[in-house]
C-alpha cells in the first residue's frame, strides 16, 4: 500500500497534541488575528508515526548499506554523537543566555577550535559558517577583507579556480563580486604550476584549490602553487571537502593554505540527514585571521568571552544569526575524541587504503584516466570503457540499486567523460568492499555481454521506477494542491 | 578502533594485493609534507570516557528547562513530542544523503514535499523551498533574490528586523557591492517605511512580530511597495505565531523568510535552525535553495525529484542563484513531523496558549512600578523598559537561577537601548515561573 | 545482498568497543580463569548498526502497518513511555538501593497500583509478576494459599477452564498440582451458568475464565457464574487477557472477579519488543488480597515501604527476584496518565467499535458463528466460507502478507474450527480500517473466485517464503556451527 | 486524545453503519455492570504534563550514575554503548510481536538465532533458549527441568545462591508440591555440597561466583553429582563473570541459568531483566522457553523459525513443561547486541577491567582495620565484614551521596549477617570513587 501525503489522510479539525485552550484572557493582537484558513492537516500520533516510518522504509541510508558518493563522504555516523548533541546542558540552552551561564558551551567551541586549528596546522577558526558553501563563503570574504585592508580591493577581482572545481567554488566567487578565471588540469588530473602561474597576476585575489582534488589525487605541486601563489600577491583558499582524505597525516597550513573550510558533516561524521544540517567552519592563517566573522571566541587567561560586537575588531562581519551550529559541534568533538589524534590518522589511512583497494580491483573492468596513480579517499573512473554499449554512466549507476548498492557519484568532476567517482570511506568492513567489488564486476560484465535492458529500465526493484525529471523541471509542481471537484482520495 | 572495520591483518593484506610495504605509501604524492610524527593531540577515548568529558562540559551550562525561562529574540522553547526526536532518528532519515537518486530516496523526498507545502500554507504563499541554513540566512537570500527580480541593487532594512539578520544581510550586501540601508533599532514601532520608499529600491524587509515583540500591519506598506516596484520581504522569527496571526501573504508580502526552529526543533545554543523560505509563483526561477517537485516515474506512479536545479551551484556554477547547496533536512523533517502533529487546530491552540500565557505576564508587569511594557500589541514576546540596565538585571537573575530575558543591548550593543529587556513566554511557563519573574523585575525596581 | 550471522562476519580478534586492558595487577580468580575459548564474534560499530539494521527491515512492526493479531493487542506504543522509562531517576537506579534513595520509586508503583485497583474494582495489586501467564501463576498461587489457608488444601484440587481458554490457563494450573476439568462453551460461544453449576462441588478450587472472552464475546452470566463459584467455595481467577476492551467501562471487581492478571504490555502499551518482556501485576479481592507475593508496598501514614520479608505476613512467598517490572511500570502509568480516565474509556469503545465495524464490514463474504452478536474489542470468523476452495486458513494469512497486512491470529481459540481472530485495537485510523476490509474482502473473493494459487504459493513477497517448520522441529538447529571442513562464509 | 485517530465524527458514521444510536449498545451484553458514570480518576494530560508528573517521582530517586556506586547482589550497572539502546528502539525491534509469521519477522528470528548461540558459547553449553523473565525464574524452572528429566522430585540449593533465587525456586517448588532444600547462608563458602548428595536430588543448584563474590570451582560437585544421577544447574548473576572465569558448562553443569541483564540493559530497579537457560542437546526437549530453530523456505533459502513448540503451552496446555509464554525478547535483543559489539576480545578486556577494579577495591579495603574481607577469591563483588551493622552503614553513605552497597541482611533477613556488605566493583569506578568508599568504610571502622 502506498503512502500517501498528509494532506490526504489527515484532518484539519484533529491534532496529535493534547493541548488544554486558555480560558478567558484579553488577547493583544493588535488586529492582526488571522483571517486566512491554515489548511495543515493533523495527525494521531499512531498515524504519525506509521506514516514517517513508512516513509523512511523508502530511502536508503549509510546504516542500511554502503554509500560510496564520492565527495560526500557518507561515512559512519557514531551513535554517541547523537546522544552527546541531547544532553541538556547542550541542546536545551538559548544563544542569548548570559555567557556566565553557557561557560561549558564556549569551552565546548574553544576545544572544538584547538583540534581544527591543530590539525590543520592554522592559525585561527571561524565556527559560525553553516555548511561548507557557507565556509566558502566565510574564507573569501575574509580575503576579499584582506585585500581590502591593503587597499587593493579595486585592482584585485580575480578568482582562479580549476575546471575540476566543485560548482559552489565559482559560485562563491561570483557572489561576492569576483570575476572567476578557469584553470585547466593537466592530463595528469593535477593543476600545474605553469598553468597557474600564466594566470596569476596584480588583478588576481585567490586562487580556490580543492586537495584532495576531485578526481581523487593530491595535488603534488600544491607546495610550488601556494608559493607562487603568495608570490603574487594573492591568497590560497583551499576546499576543505576533501580533508577528510588527510586529516592527521598532512596539515593544510604546511602546504600555504590561507583559508579552508572544513565539512563537519563530512570530516567528522555529523550526520547528513537527507541533505542538512551541515556545518562549515573555516581555519584561517595569520594572515586573515584578524578578519575572522562575528562572533569569536576571545581567551583573556582562564576565562573565555564571545566578541559579538565588530566595533573596535577587523572582523569583515557577523555571517549568520546567533554563533554557528552549536549541535554539530557536540557530534564533531564526540567523534574527534573518540577517535583522538592516532585514530584520526587511522580514519584516513582506512579511507585512502579503501579507495585503492576499489581502483586495484576494479581497474581490468573498468576504465580511468588515472587507473595506474595512487588515489587519496576516492577512485575516479570515466565510461570510455562503456564506449558504443548502449548503456550509459547513468543507466549504469540505476543497474547499482538494483544491486542494493547507491550508485556512487556520476557526471562529477565534469574534466572526465561519463565520471564516476567512488568513495568507500573508512566505515566499510573488508566483506562489504569485497561485496562491492563483487557487484560491480558483475555489472561491468553484463554491460559487455551487451545485456542492455538490466541496465536502461533500471531501477526494476526500487521504491520507483525511473523518475520523469524533465517533466517536473518543465512543469513544477511544488506543492499539494487537492484534486479538483471531488473529495481528496484517502489513502492509508 | 570501535569505528574503524578493518583489522590489522585485514589492511596488511590489502596493502599486500597493492603491492604496497606500509601504509605511508599510499601517501607518496604528499611524502614531503606527510607528518613524520603524531601531532601533539590525545589518543582515542572509550564511549565512558568521551560521555564523562563532554558531561562535564555541558554540566557547567544551565539548561534552559531546569529553571524559569523567559528568552526568545529568535529563538524560543517550545514542548516538542516525543515521536519526533524519535522519527528523526530513524537510521533511513539521519544517514541519507542529499537525495539525489531520488528512485531510493521517496522518503526525504516525500517529506521535503510536504513540508514545502505546510511552509507555503502557513506563510501564504504559492511556493516555498525546502529549506535554507537559519532565518537570517534566509533573509540575506530574499535581499538577493529581491535583486535578481526586480534587477535593483539597494535594499531598505526595517529598525525592528532582528539586528542579527540585518547584519547577516549586510555583510553579504556590503561584500557584493550592493547598497543596504538599515534602519535605527526601533523599540516602540514607530517608523515609517512607507514614506522611505523610493523606486531604487529593489526591497524593503520588515519583521512582525518586530524583535521587539511588536506586530506590524504589513497591509498598507505592501500597498505602497506594489505601487513604486518594491518586492516586500516579511520576516518571521517565531513561526508559532503564524497560528495566530494573519500571514505574510495574506497581507501582501513577497517574499516570506522565517526561522522555523520554534517548531520541532530545541535551541541548541543557536544552531543548527531551520530557515523557512515562500514566495509568489512567479518568481519560482529566482528562488535560492533546493525544490522539491511532484512527477511520476516509468509506471505512471507519483514520485517526488529534486527539480529545477538548474538554478543551482552544481549545474550554474557562477550564475547560479546562490552558493547554497546545503538545506537543513532533518530540521525540516521536525518541524514538518511537529507540525503534522499538530494540525490546523493544534497550531492555533498552542499559539493561544503562547499568547494568553503573554498576556497573564504582561499584565502582571504592567503592574509593577517603575517597569514599563513597551507594547500594545504581541504574540508571546514584549519588550519591557527597566529603570536600570537590562544586562545587570539579567547577571543577577541568572545567579538565582532565573533566565529572565534578552537585554537589547546584547543585540544592539551601541544603539542606547541598555534599560531595554525583552521578554518571552511560551506554553512552558507556570505560574511559579512568572511568580518568580516578576518578584524579580519588582525587586528590580525597587533597588 | 542478504544479511549474514554474525559468526559468519564477525571476527573474534575483533571489538566494537574500546577498552584500555588494566596493566599489571594479581588476579583473585581462585585458579578459575577461563580456559575455553568463547567462539564470540565481534563487529565493529558500523558493522554491528547495519546488521540489526538490515535485520530489522525483515520486520513487520505495528509502526509500518496494521497488525490485526487477535488476542495480542497490537496498539500504539506512545514514545513518550519510552523518553519516560528513561528518565536516569527510573532507569539507573538499582533495585537494593536504600529505600530512602528511591521514594519516588515506591510512590510510582503506589500511583500505579491506585490506577489498577481503581479501575478493576478490587483491594490490592500484586505487582511483581513479570508476564501474563507468570501473573495467572500468582493468582493461582494466591488462590492455593488461601485454600490452604482454609485447611482445604487436600481437598479442593480441580480448576474449571474452559475450552477456549488460553492455553496458559491449564498450564498454570497443572503446574501448580491442579488437575483441569475442562469446561464447553455453549453455542453462542459463552459458558453457561448451569455448565459451571455442574462441574463444580467441593473439591473445585477456582474457575478460570477469559472475559471478554477468547470469542470476543462478553460473558454475559459472569455474574452468576462468580455467583455459583463463590457459593460453592471456590474462587473466580479471570484471565485478564482481553482486559482493554473493558477498561473504564466495567470493573472485573464488579463482576465478582477475585483474582486477575493485567497484561501491561496489551492493556497499557508497554511495547512488546518482539515477544517481550512483558508484565503481569495482579489484582486481588480483599479475600485474597493477605496472600500477596512479596515484596509488597505498605503505607504508613505519608510513607511508603516495601515489605520483603515473608516473616509475620501470610503472603506465599517470592515469585522472583526484586520488586517487578520497573521499566514497565513506568511506561504502563505514562500511557494511563496520558489517558486518564476518559482516555482510557474512549479507548475501550474505539477498540470495540473498531472491532464491530470490521464485523459488519466483513460478515457478508465471510463466515462466523456469531456474525450477527456484537462482539468486543474482536472479532471472530471461521472457515466454513472457504470450505472445498482449496485455501486453508494458513493459506489465507500468508496471502494478506502479500498484501502488506500482517495476519490475524489463525486457529485460536480451539472452540472454532478454522479460527480467524481479528483485533485493529482503537489505535488504527479509519483509513486504516476502511483498506484493512477492502483488502480482506478483495481476498475473500478471490478464495471464491478459486484464484488458489495467490494462496497456496503465498507469500511470494516477503523477505521469506514459505518456511519448513516441519524440518526446523524434526531435526533442530537450535545453534551457529560453522560449515565443515572449510572457511565460513563470509557474507555482506 | 492524541493516541486515539478516530474523530467524533468517525466515530458517529461507524455507529450509525452498524445502527447503532450510542457508543453504549456496544457494550449491551454487560448492561448490568456498565459504570454509569466515570471513575473518580484524573482526565487526560498532555505529554507536557506527563513529563512533568513522572519527571517529578524521577527526580525523588538517586540515580546510580549520579554518584560512587558499589551494587550488585545479582543487578550490575555497566556501560551500554550508545548504539544498544538506539538499535533497540528501531520501530522494527520495538513494536512486533512474537514472531508467530515467520516470513514476516526474520529480523527478530535471526537475532534470537544468534542469541541462542551466543548464549551457548558463552556458557560452555549445546543450546539455550531464546531467554526468560529473568534469572531468578530461570532458576526455579531449571529444577522443574532437572525433576522432569530425572523424574525425581527433591532439590538441593546452596546457600550461596542468591537467596530471591532460592525463594523463588521454594515458592514453586512448595506449590508444586515438590521437595526442596535450602542450604543456610554461606558467607565463607564452606559448605560441602559434595557430602550431601544423594540419589534422591533431581537436582543440586549452585552459584559461582556465589552470592558472597567467591567464586566456585564447579568440577568435583560435577563429578559426584554424575555419579549419583543427580543434575548440576549451576546460577550465574554476573553474566559478565564467564569473560574471564571458566565456563560452568566446561565445568561440568548440566543447566546453566543466568542473569543477563548486566549485558546491554541498565537497572531499572529490577526489572524488566533477561533470564538466559542453556543445556545440553540431549535435554533439549525437556526444556522450558521459546526456541528459534534454523530451516530453509520453499525457495531454498536459509530462514529462521520458532520451533518445539510442542513442549509449549499453546500447543500442550496442561501438559507443557512450563506456563511461560513470553521471552525477554527486547533485553535479548540489547545483549546480543552489546555482546556482538564486545565480540570475544571485548568482552575479555571488560571483565578484566572489572576484576582489576575490584581487587584494587579489595586491596585498598583490606588496610583498613576493623574492617575484613571474606573472600579469597572473587570476580567484580566481594563480601567485607564490618564492625557493625551494614544496614545502618549503607543509610548513613546514602545520606551523602555514596551508594555503598549492599547489606547482606537485606537479601537474607533473619539469618545473623547484619555485620556483612557486599561490594560490586565495575568500569565505571574511578578511583575517585573507590577513595570516598574507602574513606567511608575507615569511617565507619572508627565509630
Amino acid at each position: 500500500h502506498e503512502t500517501g501525503l498528509i494532506f490526504e489522510h489527515g484532518r484539519e479539525d484533529f491534532s496529535g497534541v493534547d493541548i488544554d485552550p486558555p480560558q478567558d484572557f484579553k488577547p493583544r493582537l493588535g488586529g492582526l488575528e488571522r483571517q486566512s484558513p491554515l489548511g495543515l492537516p493533523g495527525l494521531s500520533e499512531p498515524e504519525c508515526l506509521r506514516h514517517y516510518v513508512r516513509l523512511s522504509k523508502q530511502n536508503y541510508a549509510i546504516d542500511t548499506g554502503l554509500y560510496p558518493l564520492g565527495s560526500c563522504t557518507m561515512k559512519h555516523n557514531p551513535r554517541l554523537n547523537e546522544k552527546m548533541a541531547r544532553l541538556p546542558g547542550f541542546a536545551d540552552i538559548h544563544p542569548l543566555q548570559p555567557l556566565s551561564t553557557v561557560r561549558g558551551a564556549l569551552e565546548l567551541m574553544a576545544d572544538l577550535s584547538h583540534w581544527l586549528v591543530t590539525l590543520t596546522g592554522t592559525e585561527a577558526v571561524a565556527l559560525t559558517p553553516k555548511a561548507g558553501a557557507h565556509g566558502e563563503m566565510c574564507g573569501m570574504m575574509a580575503i576579499k577583507a584582506a585585500i581590502a585592508a591593503r587597499g587593493e580591493a579595486a585592482t584585485r577581482k580575480i578568482v582562479l579556480a580549476p575546471e575540476s572545481a566543485h560548482g559552489t567554488n565559482p559560485a562563491t566567487a561570483a557572489s561576492l563580486g569576483f570575476t572567476v578565471r578557469s584553470i585547466p588540469a593537466g592530463e595528469n588530473g593535477l593543476v600545474h604550476p605553469e598553468t597557474v602561474a600564466a594566470a596569476l597576476g596584480p588583478d588576481v585575489a585567490a586562487i580556490m584549490l580543492t586537495n584532495p582534488n576531485t578526481c581523487g589525487l593530491f595535488e603534488r605541486d600544491i607546495v610550488e602553487i601556494a608559493r607562487l601563489v603568495h608570490e603574487a600577491g594573492a591568497y590560497f583558499y583551499c576546499d576543505g571537502a576533501n580533508f577528510n582524505a588527510i586529516v592527521g597525516k598532512v596539515r593544510p597550513g604546511d602546504l600555504g593554505v590561507d583559508a579552508m573550510h572544513i565539512n563537519l558533516h563530512k570530516t567528522f561524521s555529523t550526520p547528513h540527514g537527507g541533505g542538512g544540517p551541515g556545518a562549515g567552519p573555516v581555519v584561517l592563517s595569520s594572515r586573515l585571521a584578524p578578519f575572522a566573522p562575528i562572533p569569536f571566541l576571545r581567551r583573556d587567561g582562564d576565562k573565555l568571552t564571545l566578541v559579538e560586537d565588530k566595533e573596535d575588531t577587523q572582523s569583515f562581519g557577523r555571517m549568520a544569526a546567533f554563533h554557528g551550529q552549536m549541535g554539530m559541534f557536540v557530534r564533531a568533538l564526540s567523534y574527534i575524541l573518540s577517535h583522538g589524534g592516532d585514530g584520526l590518522a587511522m580514519a584516513s589511512e582506512n579511507a585512502v587504503l579503501s579507495a585503492n583497494y576499489l581502483r586495484v580491483c576494479l581497474k581490468d573492468v573498468m576504465s580511468s584516466p588515472f587507473a595506474e596513480r595512487l588515489c587519496m579517499h576516492e577512485v575516479l573512473f570515466d565510461d570510455a570503457w562503456m564506449k558504443d554499449s548502449g548503456v550509459t554512466v547513468l543507466d549504469f549507476a540505476k543497474a547499482m540499486i538494483d544491486e542494493g548498492i547507491h550508485p556512487m557519484t556520476v557526471y562529477f568532476p565534469l574534466v572526465v567523460h561519463g565520471a564516476m567517482l567512488i568513495e568507500p570511506t573508512e566505515s566499510e568492513s573488508a566483506a562489504f568492499l569485497d561485496m562491492f567489488v563483487a557487484t560491480l564486476r558483475d555489472l561491468a560484465f553484463s554491460v559487455k555481454n551487451g545485456e542492455v535492458e538490466r541496465f536502461t529500465g533500471a531501477p526494476y526493484y526500487a521504491p520507483r521506477t525511473r523518475l520523469d525529471e524533465t517533466t517536473a523541471a518543465r512543469k513544477p509542481v511544488l506543492t499539494y494542491k487537492a484534486p479538483v471537484g471531488g473529495r481528496e482520495p484517502k489513502e492509508a | 578502533m570501535r569505528y574503524l572495520p578493518l583489522s590489522p591483518t585485514e589492511r596488511e593484506d590489502m596493502l599486500t594485493r597493492m603491492g604496497l610495504a606500509e601504509i605511508d605509501d599510499l601517501f607518496a604524492d604528499a611524502a614531503d609534507k606527510l607528518l613524520k610524527a603524531p601531532l601533539d593531540l590525545p589518543r582515542h577515548k572509550s564511549e565512558l570516557e568521551v560521555e564523562r568529558a563532554l558531561g562535564a562540559l555541558a554540566a557547567k551550562n544551565l539548561a534552559a528547562g531546569a529553571v524559569p525561562f523567559f528568552l526568545g529574540a529568535g529563538a524560543y522553547k517550545h514542548h516538542v513530542p516525543a515521536s519526533v526526536d524519535h522519527l528523526i532518528q530513524r537510521s533511513e532519515f539521519l544517514t541519507s544523503y542529499t537525495p539525489y537518486q531520488p528512485e531510493i530516496s521517496q522518503g526525504t523526498l516525500q517529506v521535503l514535499f510536504e513540508f514545502q507545502t505546510q511552509v507555503a500554507r502557513l506563510t501564504g504563499m504559492d511556493v516555498a523551498n525546502a529549506s535554507m541554513y537559519d532565518g537570517s540566512t534566509a533573509a540575506a537570500e530574499a535581499v538577493l533574490m529581491a535583486h535578481r527580480v526586480t534587477r535593483r541593487r539597494n535594499a531598505l532594512l526595517s529598525g525592528g528586523l532582528h539586528p542579527h539578520y540585518a547584519e547577516t544581510a549586510r555583510t553579504l550586501s556590503e561584500m557584493a557591492n550592493d547598497d543596504i540601508r538599515i534602519l535605527p533599532p526601533d523599540p516602540l514601532a514607530q517608523e515609517d517605511l512607507i514614506a522611505q520608499l523610493d523606486d531604487s529600491l529593489s526591497c524593503v524587509v520588515v519583521q512582525s512580530p518586530d524583535v521587539y515583540g511588536h506586530l506590524r500591519d504589513l497591509r498598507p506598506l505592501a500597498d505602497a511597495c506594489r505601487a513604486k516596484g518594491v518586492l516586500l520581504v516579511a520576516v518571521v522569527t517565531e513561526i508559532l505565531s503564524l497560528g495566530l496571526i494573519e500571514s505574510p501573504g495574506a497581507q501582501g508580502a513577497d517574499i516570506v523568510v522565517a526561522e522555523g526552529q520554534s517548531i520541532g526543533n530545541g535551541l541548541n545554543f543557536g544552531g543548527p535552525y531551520l530557515g523557512l523560505f515562500a514566495t509568489r509563483e512567479k518568481y519560482v526561477r529566482q528562488m535560492p535553495g533546493r525544490l522539491c517537485g511532484q512527477t511520476l516515474d516509468s509506471q505512471g506512479r507519483r514520485g517526488f525529484v529534486l527539480t529545477l536545479s538548474t538554478r543551482e551551484q552544481h549545474i550554474r556554477r557562477e550564475k547560479a542563484t546562490s552558493n547554497i547547496c546545503t538545506n537543513s533536512g532533518l530540521c525540516a523533517l521536525a518541524f514538518s513531523i511537529h507540525l503534522s502533529l499538530l494540525g490546523e487546530k493544534g497550531l492555533r491552540e498552542l499559539a493561544l496558549v503562547n499568547h494568553a500565557n503573554a498576556v497573564a505576564l504582561a499584565e502582571a508587569i504592567e503592574t509593577i512600578p517603575g517597569v514599563k511594557l513597551l507594547n500594545q500589541s504581541f504574540f508571546n514576546e514584549f519588550c519591557v523598559e527597566l529603570p536600570g540596565p537590562a544586562a545587570e538585571f539579567v547577571e543577577r537573575a541568572a545567579a538565582r537561577n532565573l533566565l529572565a530575558g534578552v537585554p537589547a543591548s546584547r543585540l544592539s550593543p551601541r544603539a542606547g537601548l541598555d534599560n531595554l529587556l525583552l521578554v518571552a513566554s511560551s506554553e512552558l511557563n507556570t505560574d511559579a515561573d512568572r511568580a518568580t519573574l516578576v518578584a524579580a523585575l519588582r525587586e528590580e525596581a525597587a533597588r
